[in-house]
């Protein structure tokens, strides 16, 4: 949209004698192509950008204070709107560092669904970010082809879970109830069809000259720099450094699955399409695998009526799409959380626009904030 | 004299309503194939498959409220949208429709069709440096410098078939293609042309001085009602005639096939619809081009290559006609 | 057109004038790209290829001055309020406004210091979808609605209350 | 019937240069000015010079004039819209126009008849707007400054590239 | 509550040490910090003895210099800093916590480095060591209103400028509706 200052003079700076200075631009909040309600303060010479600034919080709602009070099962649903995209993901982190307060064992028919579902909901994301990256680049027909398969990923959530989007998949201790026998079909037939949509996204795209201009080369970062500003997920992998939290640190059903962790060369917006890509390939291994493995038994272990875990606190965090994805915990031993702390991804990963798109052109900062794959959500909480 | 007045004024009202209304149903043609191209339907519920569709969003359109922003340059401002709409249309006065059908033949008639058509960058200029708003400033220099530069490989595109036609009169030129369609003479020029064209009107992969996720609507961002569709229609209507320049000049304009009798009129609206369906096609498809790439592609790539094709042109037409 | 608006009375000629005006601007309702939350991602589904929007003559505008509705896809926070505001006053008569989801009628379940309790407490609201978020067939409903409510719209004659 | 568009014409030219060169937004002066060749190509028409009004349309309204636009659009118009625009040059504008005015004036009063006319052929003129005898033309009676205006514009391109170069390289 | 916590917490430990000879987890990690900073580290706990919840409480003037060290020192090597928070503990005598969580790639291991301050007490920045800190920094100052000392660039981030309060501190209310009655926009962010 327009941008707050939208009918105003173009902006000088103080001098008064004519000549070509710095042009300010504002984008957003509203703006096709920031995903949501991102501000990013541009000044560019001419084409060029030569600082960033971005302004955040347009939807900061107060959850982690909506998290410390009400209980933990009530706080379940608030984390399918952090990051929404993926809002089985981020279940699973609050799920699991709930869990991680007790020690109870959780059956592993509810691990392996959890994973499965995990691995659904990353696809989901993924294959909106290509869907809303490569529209911001022009091509609009990718759109349209990743939200068809999209609808399958929301379809199959529906049936397990009952809604589409924002599905409060996971309880404490596993899962409301056993999926039916048919999202264990469908879910087979999808991961049967989609890798040959992966392909078809990637005729369009991977060997496209225009794609390639477009991004290769663009918002290089070095690994060092990319740890030196806690960048993770995809951003972190496609510099090169195999950094995956399902492989660090597992949990849920991750150790007994065989994957492969994708990891880019060149740091460039091109590596981080690669390894997104290839992400969804390898979810679609995982799930197949949860599949075929998949044991017989109950899905949740017995849980006291009322959750009340004892003092103390814990930071656990799992692999999101976007990233790592965590929660700080001080339970005081009641009934509600003393403090929730989200570790958002995408505000970290945000934080490093200035670096990658300093020097880049107007064309180039959209790229990169598609590649940076934000979901306000959960950046501004 | 009158007569001939009044004849021209009859044929110039019918060319332009029938123009207008071509033009309009092209926006429903563009949802309807792109809709296709996605797996959905495009427009299905305003008449039969949406038809009606053009004539709704038109009535819309005029009926709406019609913004000047208050820090516009208001003079600037409204004539910015006629300045695009008058030679986008006055290009059809020298525009060979048909062997009869046309409203004028003068004897630089291409050149005034690329002169003229170089006049719509101004409406662009004018409506971005009116909108006092950033992003239409923005659109309006990028609007600036790639239709002034693709403007010149456009041009350089279309001497190589001039040279062989001699003429640069359109309907010399349709008729010094009895034989073999210029295409196959001038391959390079008019891949070259094509692509120019794209530019020039803006299209994708080209489409950056509208760019929506760059630039929200690019220089008609602070363009409401009446004053916006008038950019819209001017941009198909640029299509259009390029495309009718195209098709003269590379495909024999309304010469058909011989041995298939069909009336001239129909071979050209044969030959136009598949020039605009490649053209929606290419929008489905393809990403956009960064605005240095941009640049980088018509000035290395395409400038030497114009330039080759007349050298070569020049040379066989020496050594060997 | 500023001179007959409301001013005439009921006949043939102006019922019939008043329903190709409502039928026009019922058949190319032009939202804004107005995505906040979640409902947002929902609004992008209603627009790909299974909902297509499309249909219905709706697609999606990036400017507000050529746009025709604002769907408030999300949560409005306080801090959002003024540049919707300013997105409202944009926008060229006549505008309506869809509240999609709970957050945007009525502040949904965030109801803490941020967050703005409903987007009506700033502008008119035409229909309010409900739902956390919306199915694309909801939002879909809502549209119909604003469609009904557009064709009981008068335009040059005086309004039901003035007659 | 072409008497009354000349007028039209000429009233045009005058009308749109008075107010160009009055303007205080650079703009708009930029607009008005385009709007002369407008009128110019259209005397150009009524001449015969068909393709000499191509010409000026196509050169100077749809190449020269956007390129000036765009260097404007990409200053303060506002400053300068607030700058002193008349400065003590009266006298000297007054002898530069009496002095431009006395040369119009001569070579009306001469007409063709002007030895310097002379020397031009006249033969286009026989066939008017015509495109080939204007290329014949220009290519071999007229080859040689032909050929040096090309050399003269090609210096000055590369001497603009060298001189932008340098300003980007520092 | 945040007494009971800390020492539920201590009591643990307490309990793990005296019950089973094993060392507590992280115990290379605290070798290290007090060979090089001796009383750099006031505390030390981890929740049920686990090796990813090993958390050291600094003295506020060693942060920097214990920072740099665990960043730089190859047994250590904690590159990224993944977290920074904050918390507020109303009855303590040192009501806020500031948290760090730190990652090391290369040793796949966590480690949580936490100081306790007055209220008004400034903190001093770890942006230098750790550019990711830039923008946590700014959002604990917002939500808590923890300044620190040394930041490049130390404004609100989440909230409006002009909010004047810091809503994550535990007496503020939750719904603090009419707190801010809604104003027209400002417009100083734009240079005019």
């Amino acid at each position: 949209m327009l941008d707050v200052e939208s009918s105003q003079r173009v902006e000088r700076g103080p001098s008064t004698v004519p000549g070509t200075e710095d042009l300010v631009i504002n984008m957003g909040p509203q703006h096709p192509s920031t995903h949501g309600v991102l501000r990013v303060i541009l000044k560019m010479d001419g084409e060029t950008v030569t600082d960033v600034d971005c302004d955040i919080g347009y939807l900061h709602r107060g959850t982690e204070k909506i998290g410390e009070n009400i209980t933990y099962t009530m706080f379940i649903p608030y984390t399918d709107r952090l990051d929404y995209i993926a809002a089985p993901s981020s279940n699973l982190a609050w799920v699991q560092t709930v869990e991680s307060l007790f020690d109870w064992e959780i059956p592993p028919r509810a691990l392996f669904i959890r994973s499965m579902v995990a691995e659904l909901s990353r696809i989901a994301s993924h294959l909106l970010w290509l869907a809303t990256h490569a529209l911001d680049i022009g091509a609009m027909t990718v759109f349209l082809w990743c939200f068809r398969e999209r609808e399958m990923v929301l379809d199959l959530f529906e049936r397990a879970f009952g809604a589409r989007l924002t599905v409060n998949a996971f309880r404490l201790g596993g899962l409301f109830q056993d999926v039916p026998q048919e999202f264990l079909d469908d879910t087979r037939a999808f991961i049967e069809i989609f890798p040959s949509r992966i392909d078809d996204y990637e005729t369009l795209l991977t060997e496209n000259r225009i794609w390639l201009q477009r991004t290769q080369g663009v918002g290089v970062i070095s690994a060092e720099d990319a740890m030196d500003l806690a960048l993770t997920g995809p951003i972190l992998r496609s510099t090169g450094v195999q950094w995956d939290l399902r492989r660090a640190k597992p949990y849920a059903a991750y150790p007994f699955l065989d994957f492969v962790v994708p990891v880019g060369e060149n740091g460039d917006v091109y590596d981080r399409y690669l390894v997104r890509v290839e992400e969804m390939r390898q979810s679609t291994r995982i799930i197949e695998q949860c599949l075929d493995m998949l044991p017989d038994g109950p899905v949740s272990c017995k849980t006291p009526r009322t959750i009340k875990p004892p003092a103390g606190e814990v930071y656990h965090s799992i692999e999101n799409p976007k990233g790592e994805f965590g929660f700080y915990l001080v339970s005081d031993g009641t009934e509600t959380p003393y403090r929730v702390r989200i570790r958002p991804p995408s505000f970290i990963n945000l934080a490093g626009l200035k670096k990658l798109s300093v020097g880049g052109l107007l064309a180039d900062v959209i790229a990169i904030i598609g590649s940076i794959d934000i979901v306000l959500g959960e950046c501004d909480r | 004299m009158i007569a001939e007045i009044i004849a021209a004024t009859l044929k110039i009202v019918l060319v332009l309503g029938v123009v207008s209304l071509v033009v309009a149903y092209l926006t429903y043609l563009e949802r309807k194939i792109i809709g296709h191209i996605q797996m959905r339907l495009g427009p299905m519920r305003v008449g039969w498959h949406g038809l009606l569709q053009p004539i709704a969003d038109g009535l819309k359109l005029f009926l709406k409220e019609d913004i000047i922003p208050s820090r516009a340059d208001k003079i600037v401002f409204v004539i910015a949208p006629i300045m695009v709409l008058v030679p986008a249309f006055v290009v059809y006065s020298v525009l060979p429709f048909g062997p009869n059908f046309y409203i004028t033949q003068v004897n630089v008639g291409l050149f005034l069709v690329l002169a003229v058509s170089s006049l719509g960058v101004f409406g662009i200029v004018m409506a971005g440096w009116a909108s006092n708003s950033k992003y239409s400033l923005l659109g309006a220099l990028r609007g600036a410098a790639q239709m002034l530069s693709y403007e010149i490989f456009l041009g350089f595109a279309l001497i190589g078939p001039l040279m062989l036609a001699g003429s640069l009169n359109l309907q010399n030129i349709v008729q010094a293609q009895s034989d073999v369609w210029f295409v196959f003479y001038q391959p390079l020029a008019f891949i070259v042309f094509f692509i120019a064209a794209l530019a020039e009107t803006n299209r994708v992969p080209f489409d950056l001085p509208e760019a929506e996720t760059e630039l929200v609507a690019g220089f008609h961002t602070e363009y409401s009602g009446m004053k916006f569709a008038f950019f819209f229609l001017a941009e198909y209507a640029n299509i259009m005639a390029v495309s009718t320049v195209g098709i003269a000049v590379f495909f024999g304009g309304w010469k058909g096939i011989p041995g298939i009798p069909l009336p001239g009129l129909v071979w050209y609206l044969l030959k136009l619809g598949a020039i605009i369906f490649v053209f929606i096609w290419i929008r489905a498809t393809l990403p956009r081009y960064r605005y240095d790439q941009l640049m980088r592609i018509g000035w290395k790539f395409m400038f030497p290559l114009v330039i080759a094709n007349i050298f070569l042109t020049g040379l066989v037409k020496l050594l060997f006609l | 057109m500023g001179l007959i608006d409301g001013k005439l009375s009921d006949n043939f000629l102006t019922t019939k004038f008043d329903s190709l005006v409502a039928w026009a601007r019922k058949s190319s309702l032009w939202p804004m790209t107005f995505g906040l939350a979640c409902c947002a991602i929902e609004m992008m589904a209603s627009g790909a290829a299974r909902y297509d929007f499309d249909r219905f003559g709706v697609i999606f505008r990036a400017t507000p001055r050529q746009s025709d509705v604002i769907i408030i896809a999300g949560t409005v926070t306080h801090k959002m309020g003024d540049a919707i505001l300013r997105v409202y006053n944009q926008m060229p008569e006549p505008r309506w406004v869809i509240a999609m989801g709970n957050c945007a009628t009525c502040g949904g379940p965030y109801a803490n210091y941020a967050v703005m309790q409903g987007v009506d407490e700033i502008i008119p609201v035409d229909v309010y979808v409900p739902g956390c978020p919306p199915r694309p067939e909801s939002l879909m409903w809502g549209v119909m609605q604003l469609q009904k409510k557009i064709e009981q719209e008068r335009f040059v004659r005086k309004s039901i209350s003035a007659a | 019937m072409e008497l009354p568009f000349f007028y039209l014409f000429s009233v045009g030219i005058i009308g749109a240069s008075i107010l160009m060169v009055t303007r205080a937004n650079v703009i708009h002066a930029a607009l008005l000015l385009v709007l002369t060749f407008f009128f110019l190509s259209g005397v150009y028409v009524l001449a015969g010079a068909e393709f000499l009004a191509v010409v000026q349309i196509l050169l100077y309204a749809g190449g020269i004039m956007v390129l000036y636009l765009f260097s404007i659009m990409l200053m303060s118009v506002d400053v300068a819209v607030r700058l002193r625009q008349f400065h003590r040059q009266t006298i000297f504008a007054m002898a530069t126009a009496v002095l431009l005015a006395l040369e119009i004036w001569m070579v009306l009063s001469r007409g063709t008849s002007y030895p310097a006319f002379k020397s031009f052929g006249w033969g286009i003129g026989a066939t008017p707007g015509n495109v080939e005898a204007l290329g014949s033309v220009l290519y071999t009676q007229f080859l040689f400054p032909f050929e040096v205006a090309s050399v003269l514009l090609l210096a000055a391109m590369i001497g603009a590239i060298v001189l932008a170069k340098r300003t980007i390289d520092r | 509550m945040a007494d009971e916590a800390g020492t539920t917490e201590s009591n643990g430990e307490g309990s793990a040490e005296t019950e089973a000879p094993k060392t507590p987890p992280g115990m290379d990690l605290r070798n290290l910090v007090d060979a090089e900073f001796p009383g750099a580290v006031l505390e030390q706990s981890a929740y049920e003895d686990r090796e990813d919840e090993v958390t050291f409480v600094l003295k506020v003037d060693y942060l920097l210099r214990v920072c740099e060290y665990l960043r730089n020192h190859p047994a250590a090597s904690f590159k990224i800093l993944t977290d920074l928070t904050a918390a507020h503990y109303l009855e303590n005598e040192e009501p806020f916590q500031v948290i760090y969580q730190l990652v090391s790639v290369d040793h796949a291991r966590l480690l949580r480095l936490k100081m306790k301050i007055r209220d008004g007490q400034e903190v001093p920045s770890v942006t230098e060591i750790w550019s990711s800190a830039n923008w946590m920094e700014r959002e604990v100052y917002d939500l808590f209103g923890i300044s620190f000392a040394g930041h490049p660039d130390l404004r609100r981030i989440l909230l409006p400028e002009d909010w004047g309060s810091h809503p994550f501190r535990k007496d503020y209310p939750l719904e603090g509706r009419g707190e801010r009655i809604y104003s027209k926009p400002t417009r100083k962010e734009s240079g005019e």
